[in-house]
């Protein structure tokens, strides 16, 4: 009996789950495989502004949940506001835009795989010309090879590492269409972030003996790598260089062991998800409460002030982008935000912004090469491989050869008793 | 009155509206993707196919010959990995999808005995604490060792499979379809292999190991046996799991993939071929289809409300959870078990302890 | 005289198997009763239902003309039903010692316990010599006087002894009917299952015949001993 | 040879967290067999009281330090109230989620500890979010130094709190009629109902005491990390249960012991390996002794239960 109850409700179970799938159309068809992967909190959120005329979507694919949240959600309201006011000013004329995001935080740390499964939905919903995003260069190395296969435009707000857009690896990623490029990014790179750090650090806060630690991913042992290359060359000493693994809490083993060789500045290469902070407020149970900690754009967010508590005190790091607050062009930009989400921006909102805008012209662009009619994503990536000398709150900029923008600006922020302070900012622009 | 058929392929004798109700099942899935045109269902439902295969070759270690394994993830990894690194950029090796689809399978079927010699002699709760931790190690050492495996970057650039001059690329329904003939070869297979020789002495090992031993029954080469195939459905599931999302981190092939396979099949019903079908397939829909539903709702209807807690709220881990402690409070045999079995199972009143068990 | 202990038309499953198909037995004041009958016949599920070990589905249980069908175990050994069970079961990781003041776990004047134990060793003597090894290490006839002489330790009002004599040498079977003998002339009613049916029915006063949850017979110790079936069956005689 | 003490110090201090919680599974699983897969989120779930408990005490994690009695008397309130709504929970868990399932077929209790292991990570995550939270340090730290070592006093509150529980316990186990019988109940379930044990109840006390130390854990570690995260308790609670099965699953003295080595084997992997290879390590050892020595370090070698 209860054999043919059962099949009764598998099918009834397909059934449903098909039938909710399509009254959700923006939703998240794919999950980790993680039995405990969700997508979480602030996934899926749809900003539309009914302005009548053919949708076109721009994916946002950002880590929105857990740790990563804190610098993943200001990074989304920034492509969000970019959407919304191009409704509003009706950029594209015939057209609304929507926001489709979707997490790629797996149990609230950025996961590569799901950034992928999310590049996956997005291809497979017609509507989507491109996406913004992603936030982590490891969930970039995922999702590259996707986008360049599907030829749909990415464009990261905040991907730092280097091999994804120069060199072999970057090669290899566009195996599909080596010569189209599909990815882009409106910040600077970490063969520029971590030298600007190591100068800094080295030069003006005078630290000669420096222990590394990295979390091992792509950024992160990315720039840690930079970064200490640069402090060696510029006559420092690295005492160690470890790693640590994703989900560790106790570093106390660790930062004895970094304790015993006395250095003047510990640099931690990695996020705030992958234990930036916690390292730094287990350092003064170690003897190392008054060394300084540096880091660079991934423990730049509010969850490493969180984490650090009372430690979130003599602590530097760098971010890849300019400081909006400086530019006059971003002024409106900041007013915007303000009033849309009530909060301050984040240190990625204003490229997530640009991100989103650069891609909006790009689509805009495509319109009008089209005759009035919906583009293709090729269209799309070819407008976007043209774009020159854009005017964006985060400085004029066009995209090279490789898809890096020419925009090379390292900004220096410093924890002082738990606030980010802005110190100072520097051009890169000349170099290679 | 009840008339009844003879299945091909030794699938058995089963009533006429049973055979109709697989056929149905069988058109159906063959048919999906030709009715839901959304790729991306596709996608979620072809994803169900990995999970499938996972429950099938746990089947046969813990179902069949009764042996507690809790890091079975760990031959999934063991799968996923060797076809990672032998067709993608990392070693720039392009090896051919297809023989490697065998080839992963053999890979994890000798892991299967490498990890399941030592632990020949060790029963129940102390076969599953080893088990677990395997389950714990593997995916470790494939993070740590990223010289090889790409650490916690995983691999990516994976190749993917060409079927005459046909290539996957990232369209869904070529995979859905490998997915459902290697899950429908699987099922014909366990089926008869359930009832051969070797089948018989795992169910023999399952009941009492002693009895077994003294009935001629080599509890060595048995287990081992069944650790390998078992392990050989989680390279061949590995293989296309890596094949189809084109990238693999050590992240994926953690305790809870482990613990969801089990709760699959414990669900469905131990030992049974159609439970653990029937709760693969359950569990694979709750995971990835209803259950990320439920935070689209919560967080429309927070949206709608304008309630940050509600917007915010992630039910998923709640509902899971309880899903699993329900099923097993009300059904702890199983939604399928064989009638003798059920009895067996509810003999216990309050007062019983499980040594009681040992007087009728 | 009038019953202490009485069961009418107990039944009793294991699941859908039932082991007991509406027994009705007495044991009345100061008397041994024996409950006789071969494998698999539900003697060790009588008393297991008796304890509140397993449910009786249908029937009821009286002791002391209170219904205890559906006490649980730890109240009716509080009231003093008292049952060592078969194959010993005494704690093996625990002391001789240890097992004796868990036998008089329920027991509220906690300060006659040790007197009691003097009277377990007065009775046992070799449980004197080992009181601090660990029960495991005891030999097979030495645990069956540890779990004697932890149910004694309960101050039973009625005790029900699991196949006391299993598996012990002849040697040591005379010595625990000797203590069975004993115990009873202190008041103690008794309801002994045992293999060794003659040796049951020679210290018993009354006796049950139990064979596939039923009881096929009953009577005086002296009738059963004298009754042909009986003699066949159970005694070893043709 | 200092920083070889000084990382057996901070190995201590880890492992004792891992004992306390080692204690909650060893005794469950010596009196129902069951690896109670929820135990190590009742540890996370401490924390968590501990921070609501604090809260309502006015004490945020704002950094304010509260010196002298004050400050002793709250820790002591909280770490109280902590264990005694985790015993609570855990007494709870046990009569709804496990008692039924005494007799079932031995998977179904392990499913249902994984069922109720998420429930408790979707409840903690939906109450304070997703992410790392921090957990107010509000008790000075002074630090103590000796020959080139350093101690502060949370390591030290740590190791004296862990071994004051465990001793206890050990008293409590064997000294006094409860604790014969848990004991008792352990060896023989029926037995135990035949000396008039209320096996039930008894259990039931097991479930209070294993998650009450596993709430008194979850305020240490609070203090000692300053930070939790609502799935800290998976991995605390696996190198736990390694350290229950290291000493001899269903011994308290092994389960301190291993809870200890446990914690010291991470702190010297760390030192001379890598930090990056302790879980392997942690494992690996797990594995080598269930192989080699299934009864653990201080389990008694005893015919295996069918």
């Amino acid at each position: 009996m209860h054999r043919r109850y059962i099949i009764a409700l598998t099918l009834a179970l397909i059934a449903a789950g098909c039938s909710q799938q399509s009254s959700q159309t923006s939703s998240s068809t794919s999950t980790s495989a993680s039995s405990a992967a969700t997508s979480a909190a602030a996934t899926s959120g749809t900003t539309s502004n009914a302005a009548g005329g053919t949708v076109i979507k721009i994916g946002v694919d950002l880590p929105v949940s857990g740790a990563d949240a804190s610098i993943g959600v200001p990074t989304q309201y920034g492509a969000q506001l970019a959407v919304k006011q191009a409704n509003e000013k009706h950029l594209v004329p015939g057209f609304t835009f929507e926001a489709d995001v979707l997490d790629d935080a797996v149990n609230g740390v950025h996961d590569p795989a799901q950034g992928a499964k999310n590049i996956q939905s997005f291809g497979a919903d017609p509507a989507v010309l491109g996406v913004v995003g992603p936030f982590n260069s490891n969930v970039a190395r995922a999702e590259i090879p996707l986008s360049n296969s599907l030829q749909l435009a990415l464009i990261s707000p905040s991907n730092t590492n280097p091999t994804l857009t120069k060199g072999p690896d970057a090669v290899a990623m566009r195996k599909d269409h080596p010569d189209q490029i599909a990815y882009f990014r409106v910040c600077t790179t970490d063969d520029i972030q971590g030298p600007a750090g190591a100068a800094y650090e080295y030069t003006k806060l005078h630290v000669k003996n420096a222990y590394v630690v990295d979390d091992n991913e792509t950024y992160g042992k990315g720039v840690a790598d930079q970064w200490e290359g640069a402090f060696k060359k510029l006559g420092g000493t690295s005492l160690g260089h470890d790693h640590i693994t994703k989900g560790q809490q106790d570093f106390h083993a660790l930062l004895t062991r970094i304790a015993n060789t006395h250095p003047d500045i510990v640099f931690f290469g990695g996020n705030s998800s992958t234990g930036g902070g916690l390292i730094r407020k287990q350092m003064p149970d170690a003897g190392l409460g008054s060394v300084i900690y540096a880091g660079a754009d991934g423990i730049s967010d509010n969850q490493f002030l969180q984490d650090a508590g009372s430690t979130a005190d003599n602590v530097y790091v760098t971010v890849a982008s300019v400081n909006a607050a400086k530019l006059p062009a971003a002024a409106q930009f900041l007013k915007d935000y303000q009033a849309e989400y009530n909060q301050p921006v984040g240190p990625y909102s204003a490229n997530a912004y640009t991100a989103a805008m650069v891609m909006i012209r790009a689509i805009g662009e495509a319109v009008k090469a089209n005759g009035g009619k919906a583009p293709t994503r090729e269209q799309v990536l070819a407008q976007l491989r043209m774009t020159k000398d854009f005017p964006s709150v985060i400085g004029t900029f066009s995209f090279d050869a490789n898809g890096d923008t020419t925009n090379r600006i390292i900004s220096i922020y410093e924890a002082v008793k738990g606030k980010w302070v802005f110190v100072t900012q520097q051009n890169f622009a000349g170099s290679p | 009155m009840d008339a009844r058929v003879r299945l091909p392929l030794g699938l058995g004798e089963v009533a006429v509206w049973q055979a109709l109700g697989l056929l149905a099942i069988v058109a159906l899935f063959a048919l999906y993707p030709v009715i839901d045109r959304n790729i991306g269902h596709v996608s979620a439902v072809a994803d169900a196919g990995y999970f499938l295969l996972l429950v099938f070759g746990l089947n046969i270690v813990v179902g069949f010959a009764g042996l507690l394994d809790l890091g079975y993830a760990a031959f999934f990894a063991i799968g996923a990995y060797t076809y990672a690194m032998v067709a993608s950029t990392q070693f720039n090796l392009h090896l051919n999808f297809w023989p490697m689809l065998i080839g992963s399978a053999c890979v994890a079927a000798l892991f299967g005995v490498i990890l399941g010699f030592p632990t020949l002699r060790l029963r129940g709760d102390y076969l599953a604490i080893v088990t677990l931790g395997f389950g714990e190690i593997v995916p470790q050492v494939f993070l740590n060792l990223d010289k090889y495996t790409g650490g916690p970057n995983g691999i990516s650039n994976v190749d993917q499979p060409v079927f005459f001059g046909h290539a996957f690329g990232f369209n869904p329904v070529p995979y859905y379809y490998l997915y459902l003939v290697v899950a429908l070869i699987s099922l014909v297979l366990l089926n008869n292999l359930r009832r051969s020789r070797l089948g018989r002495a795992w169910m023999a090992i399952r009941e009492d190991e002693l009895a077994a031993t003294h009935m001629g029954v080599n509890p060595v080469t048995t287990k081992l046996l069944a650790f390998a195939m078992g392990a050989s459905f989680a390279g061949l599931a590995g293989c296309i799991y890596a094949a189809k999302l084109t990238l693999i981190s050590p992240d994926e092939f953690n305790f809870s993939v482990s613990v969801t396979i089990l709760s699959a099949i414990v669900l469905g019903g131990m030992g049974s071929l159609l439970g653990a079908f029937i709760g693969g397939l359950l569990l694979a829909l709750l995971n990835f289809m209803v259950l990320p539903q439920v935070t689209n709702w919560t967080h429309a209807l927070g949206t709608a409300l304008h309630n940050e807690a509600i917007q915010n709220a992630d039910l998923h881990y709640i509902i899971y959870g309880l899903i699993l402690v329900l099923v097993m409070l009300f059904r702890p045999e199983g939604l399928i078990s064989n009638a003798s079995r059920r009895a067996e199972l509810h003999h216990g009143q309050p007062a019983t302890s499980a040594a009681a068990a040992g007087v009728e | 005289m009038s019953a202490v202990l009485s069961l009418v038309g107990v039944e009793t499953f294991y699941g859908r198997i039932q082991a007991l198909r509406g027994i009705s037995l007495d044991v009345r004041a100061g008397e041994i009763v024996a409950l006789i009958g071969g494998n698999g016949a539900g003697k060790t599920t009588t008393l297991r239902t008796i304890s509140g070990l397993v449910r009786a589905a249908h029937g009821r249980i009286t002791f002391a003309g209170d219904d205890i069908t559906h006490a649980m175990p730890d109240q009716i050994v509080r009231m003093g039903i008292v049952q060592a069970p078969e194959g010993r079961r005494i704690f093996q990781r625990m002391t001789v010692l240890e097992n004796l003041e868990l036998g008089a776990y329920a027991r509220a004047d906690g300060r006659s316990v040790r007197g009691d134990m003097d009277d377990v060793f007065a009775l046992f003597p070799r449980l004197a010599e080992r009181r601090s090894q660990k029960g495991g290490t005891l030999s097979g006839g030495e645990q069956q006087m540890l779990a004697i002489g932890r149910a004694l330790m309960a101050r039973p009002k009625i005790l029900l002894l699991d196949e006391p004599s299993l598996g012990l040498s002849p040697i040591l079977v005379e010595t625990i009917f000797h203590v069975i003998a004993d115990i009873n002339k202190r008041g103690v009613p008794i309801l002994l299952i045992e293999q060794n049916a003659r040796k049951a029915l020679q210290v018993a006063a009354r006796g049950y015949v139990l064979e596939t949850g039923t009881i096929v017979k009953e009577g005086t110790a002296a009738d059963l001993l004298a009754d042909d079936d009986v003699r066949k069956a159970y005694l070893g005689e043709d | 040879m200092a920083i070889f003490l000084q990382q057996l110090i901070n190995g201590i201090a880890q492992g004792g967290m891992y004992a306390l919680i080692a204690l909650g599974y060893t005794m469950v699983y010596g009196i129902v067999e069951l690896i109670n897969f929820a135990h190590g989120d009742v540890f996370t779930l401490g924390s968590f009281l501990c921070i609501a408990i604090l809260a309502l005490l006015g004490v945020s994690a704002s950094g304010q330090i509260i010196a002298g009695w004050q400050g002793a008397l709250i820790a002591l309130l909280v770490v109280v109230l902590a264990a005694l709504l985790c015993g609570v929970i855990g007494v709870l868990i046990e009569r709804f989620a496990y008692r039924r399932l005494r007799n079932a077929p031995r998977l179904a209790p392990l499913i249902t500890a994984i069922g109720v292991s998420f429930l408790l990570q979707g409840v903690m995550r939906n109450w304070k979010g997703p992410s790392e939270i921090s957990f107010p340090q509000f008790l000075p730290n002074p630090t103590f130094a000796f020959g080139g070592v350093h101690i502060d006093l949370r390591e030290l509150l740590v190791v004296i709190v862990s071994i004051l529980m465990m001793v206890a316990l050990q008293f409590f186990i064997y000294n006094t009629k409860l604790g014969k019988a848990m004991r008792a109940s352990a060896q023989d379930r029926d037995a135990a109902s035949l000396m008039g044990i209320n096996v039930n109840t008894t259990i039931a006390w097991t479930f209070f005491i294993g998650s009450a130390l596993a709430g008194v854990a979850g305020f240490i570690s609070g203090m000692y990390f300053g930070t939790t995260m609502f799935t800290n308790g998976y991995q605390a609670g696996l190198k736990a249960f390694t350290a229950a099965v290291l000493g001899g699953i269903g011994n308290i003295a092994g389960a301190m012991l291993g809870g200890f080595l446990i914690g010291i084997v991470e702190a010297m992997t760390a030192q001379y390996i890598s930090d990056q290879w302790t879980n392997v390590v942690v494992f690996s050892i797990l594995v080598l002794i269930l192989v080699l020595r299934p009864s653990g370090l201080l389990g008694e070698q005893l015919p295996e239960k069918v």
